[in-house]
């Protein structure tokens, strides 16, 4: 018997796959359905404060090798998490529920942290690394060691619940980064987000596709860039790290674990696999440990031999 | 390179045709192999503004329909472009209605919904079924599509107006306890339902079928923004199933369990929009 | 009738098509070979002052999304490049070719500029941007805007021919570096280098497959994010840019285009559609013009809508 | 995800046995759907050590086998490696040998070029081939396969060895001549000749062949990196044809033209080192 558990930030999760951010997480009823089709843990869309519109269609699409999308985090804002999102899914609560939170200002995820650590979520995860903001405000905060310090400890000072922070991999120092989240406070991080911007242009219209023109991207191209990453920043604290990446089968998931993460955050996979793709993997996941030998997932985190 | 499984980038094509259907209805007709089944949708993207759902009209294979009623700044936008203009499609996506051979269908359409009907009536006659055609509408002048629908030999049309201008004065679900009652009458059944059209008519539709123990169909149209069940927004409570994967044409037997249907919708951002609220 | 011929830097291509440096650039033959399969013109592996070992085996694989490669720039050296790949190659020379030339110290560079020039290549273009170097001299000089500049400075002094810079695009400011470079000298840039480097994990071995453990990620599910990266420098500089990554077919050359480029190199491609992947790419550009009555590929470079 | 077309990513299986065929040449068999063709190669990666190139020396659908002689630092390792440990396996790259039903073929083999060969003449008997197997070797204890060979019904073996302690005396090439006089004899005749082995003789057998006016085949084995046709590492002069994509296996017509052929190979770093130079 595999024991695929996984203890991260003392909570405890059944199995190591967690739906990523901003994919199916709408509503509480489509994160319990993404529990009934396997994954260990959710993580909610973005919350802002205050409602967010995003930009106008399209706003993503795929193809056979990559996603892309700019969604431009848009959200009903903290009254929708606290007053239906939460409730309901911790009404019959079938697994862990991760809050992610987004700001444009510094102190507002300190007020956001506080508001949202009253729904009781398990983790809270920092959004501050979305690479669509940038005509927003300037570079994201992910990008630039201070302010991505400085965004962990006001969410410390204000929360008592576990902190990871939501990495970018559009840096060249993504350890440094990460370790000084760590020292301001961080309990662990989720990496990556969408890499780039990239940009795809429609040849006919010579417009670019996206309506906000560049997006981020997701998917299998960019899978050994997230695996790097993951690596990176596992070697730089030795944190829990959710390793988030193109991962779509039961194999990706070893490997980002080998990596060095404890869980494994999977969006673009459902694009693939469909939700349904939850179950696959985890039970791909099982068979490898079954022809490996492997008896508890703990065993493999960190192992790569490098 | 060759399987394009996953490839949902928009193909930007050139409207071939417009054709005015009503004062705010237009069919855009493209040459297209696009290859959708009746109730399938496309992503339509109208360069520089938006890009929304709506269901395919019409396929033959080497064109595609799509009818359209302007309703707000997308489709108002795409009013105003000319035949020649480059359009985006995605797709097409979702469930569509299955049609089996010799079926006896009843279709019930209300607003644009008259639209992918026609589509699956039209298919359905491949298939040597027997088709009663429902549309239901406020007035005569926003009955659509009856002329080709008429066209369409085998097919029995009724029309329903609310105040009477045209066809059976009252509502579309009237009319079908009748058009049901009257098939009874010959000694033949009803074998399915589809409807597509409004969320409450769908709704009264889908419970007259369940009453009657026929079959259903219906069209479930959720706010959507990726067609291909990434977003999330399309999510219908409570069981999360998602309108643009599982949707938009499902079975009324699990539709009627779901606790937002007939209920409410939401809107971009997530937020819910009771239907009869103001937005 | 379309003209494909672009003229870049004041060299005449009979297409936009340009062989990228690493592929197939080991021989003479080859790159004529190259050539006879459709290409507008190729750049040689990056020739070394000395003989330069690799990396051993593995260096490079392929999966349906990327390739990752870390070769090591492994080459004979300046001298097997001056008595036979130019003499054989200028014999008969098909059409125009660029020498591709690193260095690990910065006056290296410039010699090696000076003594290539005798080779009379069209244009030189200084490869400052090998993801895969990291490990032996620190960070790619193409990612510090004063590094890129100096080299590009010191290779200007030792040349009277056409230079070009290839450009990394693991950064966060390329358009910044590009312009230090312009203003140090450069003709133009070929944008861009691999990405990452990425790291692929053998699960049942648990060791990295790539010897050198880590390795640069190329085609088609990086393409959106080098397409970016051609856009930001073409916005910076204007100057003439090979774009580069992930390209893989005649509509890709054009979106490549669209965003900036003057040419478009390809390396990957070969991996997806073979070396005669070249005569493809160029029928499907012609086809594009014809039916979108583009009579003069000039007319596309730059005209995205953004 | 299920379209593996492009994927060259290698690999890993454990080695399932180990036969010792001589003093410095062992042949590992692996539990693997390799899915090969007599004359392809696999690209087999030594953990740790270093990704070399090796024929296939049978392949029947579950297993396969590869003959590897040590001649320095990679196989060296493979040498030191114990059944069930882990290689990497990238392939089956490269072109093969065809044969036609009914065909009557002459397989010239020198060296490991024992091994593939045997591949192809047990391929060869499925489709109702006639076999002369030429083996040649300096002495007889390089002699490869013999037994194996030997076991296959419907091959007539050939060996020759330079210093005569098995077979004819002298070279294999000799020996084709007086295989394919034999063959005349009978009023029959050799309908092609594939061979594999050192660059030299497959040289002299082309020759032979060609001046016979036999179609021959030859495996082009130069160094290689990708095995994909990337890295142009195994390029041919003067043509740049790729030894791994074009090749390894290509009709001596063809080859004959190559300037480099007999002549030079070229190193890691693409450096020429002629035949018969120390390195
Ligand atoms: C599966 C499906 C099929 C559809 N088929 C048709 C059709 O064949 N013909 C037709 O005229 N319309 C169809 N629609 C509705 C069409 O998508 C909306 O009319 C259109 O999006 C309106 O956009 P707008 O900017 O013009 O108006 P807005 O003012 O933006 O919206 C008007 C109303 O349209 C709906 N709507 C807006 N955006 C969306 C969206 N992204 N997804 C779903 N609903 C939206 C909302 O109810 C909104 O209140 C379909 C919708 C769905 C989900
Ligand atoms: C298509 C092909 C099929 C082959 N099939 C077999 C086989 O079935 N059995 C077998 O024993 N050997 C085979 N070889 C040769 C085998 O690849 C070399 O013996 C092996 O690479 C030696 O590596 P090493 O580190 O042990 O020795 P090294 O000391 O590195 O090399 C010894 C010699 O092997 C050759 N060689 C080394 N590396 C390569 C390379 N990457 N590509 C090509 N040649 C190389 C060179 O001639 C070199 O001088 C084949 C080679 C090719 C190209
Ligand atoms: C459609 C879409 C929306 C996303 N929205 C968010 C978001 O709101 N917040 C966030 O932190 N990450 C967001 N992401 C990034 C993902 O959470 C994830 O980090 C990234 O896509 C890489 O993982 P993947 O390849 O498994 O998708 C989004 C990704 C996609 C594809
Ligand atoms: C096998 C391989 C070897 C490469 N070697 C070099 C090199 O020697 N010098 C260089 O400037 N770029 C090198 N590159 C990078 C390519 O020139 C190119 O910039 C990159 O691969 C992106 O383009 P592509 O997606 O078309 O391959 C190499 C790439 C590959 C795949
Ligand atoms: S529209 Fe995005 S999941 Fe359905
Ligand atoms: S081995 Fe790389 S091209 Fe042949």
């Amino acid at each position: 018997m595999v024991n695929l558990g996984i203890k991260f930030c003392g909570v405890e999760f059944a199995n190591p796959t967690v739906l990523a951010s901003g994919i199916l997480g709408v509503t509480a009823s489509s994160l319990k359905n993404v529990i009934r089709n396997g994954a260990g843990g959710v993580t909610t869309k973005s919350i802002w404060l205050e409602e967010h519109k995003g930009h106008r269609n399209p706003t993503m699409f795929g193809t056979e090798n990559y996603f892309i999308n700019a969604v431009g985090l848009s959200d009903a804002g903290l009254e929708k998490a606290v007053s239906e999102t939460f409730p309901e899914y911790n009404d019959g609560k079938p697994a862990p529920i991760i809050a992610s939170i987004v700001a444009g200002k510094i102190d507002d995820f300190g007020l956001l942290a506080e508001k949202i650590s009253e729904c009781d979520p398990d983790i809270i995860e920092v959004n501050i690394s979305c690479p669509n903001v940038e005509n927003e405000f300037g570079k994201p905060f992910a990008c630039v060691s201070g302010d991505a310090a400085k965004v962990t400890s006001v969410v410390r000072a204000h929360t008592k619940k576990p902190i990871i922070i939501k990495l970018s991999p559009n840096v060249s120092n993504i350890g440094e980064i990460a370790k000084a989240c760590m020292d301001a406070g961080a309990d662990g991080f989720c990496a990556v987000n969408t890499f780039g911007p990239g940009l795809v242009i429609d040849v006919n219209t010579r417009m670019p596709i996206l309506t906000n023109k560049v997006g981020g991207v997701s998917g299998p191209g960019i899978h050994p860039l997230a695996v790097k990453c993951v690596y990176d920043v596992f070697k730089a604290t030795g944190a829990p790290i959710i390793g988030t990446g193109g991962v779509m089968t039961g194999e990706d998931v070893v490997e980002m674990m080998m990596a060095g993460a404890r869980l494994v955050g999977m969006g673009t996979m459902v694009y693939y696999r469909g939700v349904e793709g939850f179950k696959k993997v985890v039970s791909e996941i099982e068979e490898w440990c079954e022809k490996n030998g492997v008896k508890n997932l703990e065993e493999i985190i960190g192992t790569v031999k490098m | 390179m060759e399987g394009k499984k996953f490839d949902t980038k928009p193909v930007t094509i050139r409207i071939k045709k417009i054709i005015k259907e009503s004062d705010n209805v237009n069919t855009y007709v493209f040459e297209y192999e696009l290859g959708a089944k009746p109730g399938q949708f496309v992503m339509l993207w109208i360069p520089g503004v938006d890009e929304k759902p709506f269901s395919v009209a019409y396929d033959d294979g080497s064109e595609f329909w799509l009818t359209i009623c302007n309703v707000g700044p997308a489709t108002d936008a795409l009013f105003k472009m000319k035949v020649g203009d480059f359009v985006g499609i995605r797709g097409p996506f979702g469930t569509y209605y299955k049609i089996d051979e010799g079926d006896h269908l009843a279709l019930v359409a209300g607003g644009y919904g008259a639209a992918p009907m026609y589509f699956v009536a039209a298919e359905a006659l491949k298939k040597n079924c027997k088709v009663e055609f429902l549309i239901g509408a406020r007035s005569k002048d926003l009955v659509l599509f009856e002329k080709k629908i008429f066209g369409l030999r085998g097919v029995n049309l009724h029309i329903s107006t609310n105040d009477g201008s045209m066809g059976f004065t009252g509502l579309v679900t009237n009319l079908l306890e009748n058009v049901i009652l009257e098939v009874e009458k010959k000694d033949e059944k009803i074998d399915k339902v589809f409807t597509c059209g409004p969320e409450m008519m769908m709704k009264f539709v889908g419970d007259i079928a369940w009453k009657s123990g026929i079959d259903c169909y219906v069209s479930v149209e959720k706010y959507m923004k990726c067609g291909v069940g990434v977003c999330g927004q399309c999510a219908v409570d409570s069981t999360g199933v998602l309108a643009c994967k599982q949707g938009s044409v499902m079975k009324y037997n699990y539709v009627r369990e779901l606790s937002e249907f007939g209920k409410y919708h939401r809107d971009a951002q997530g937020k819910k929009i009771y239907f009869g609220e103001k937005k």
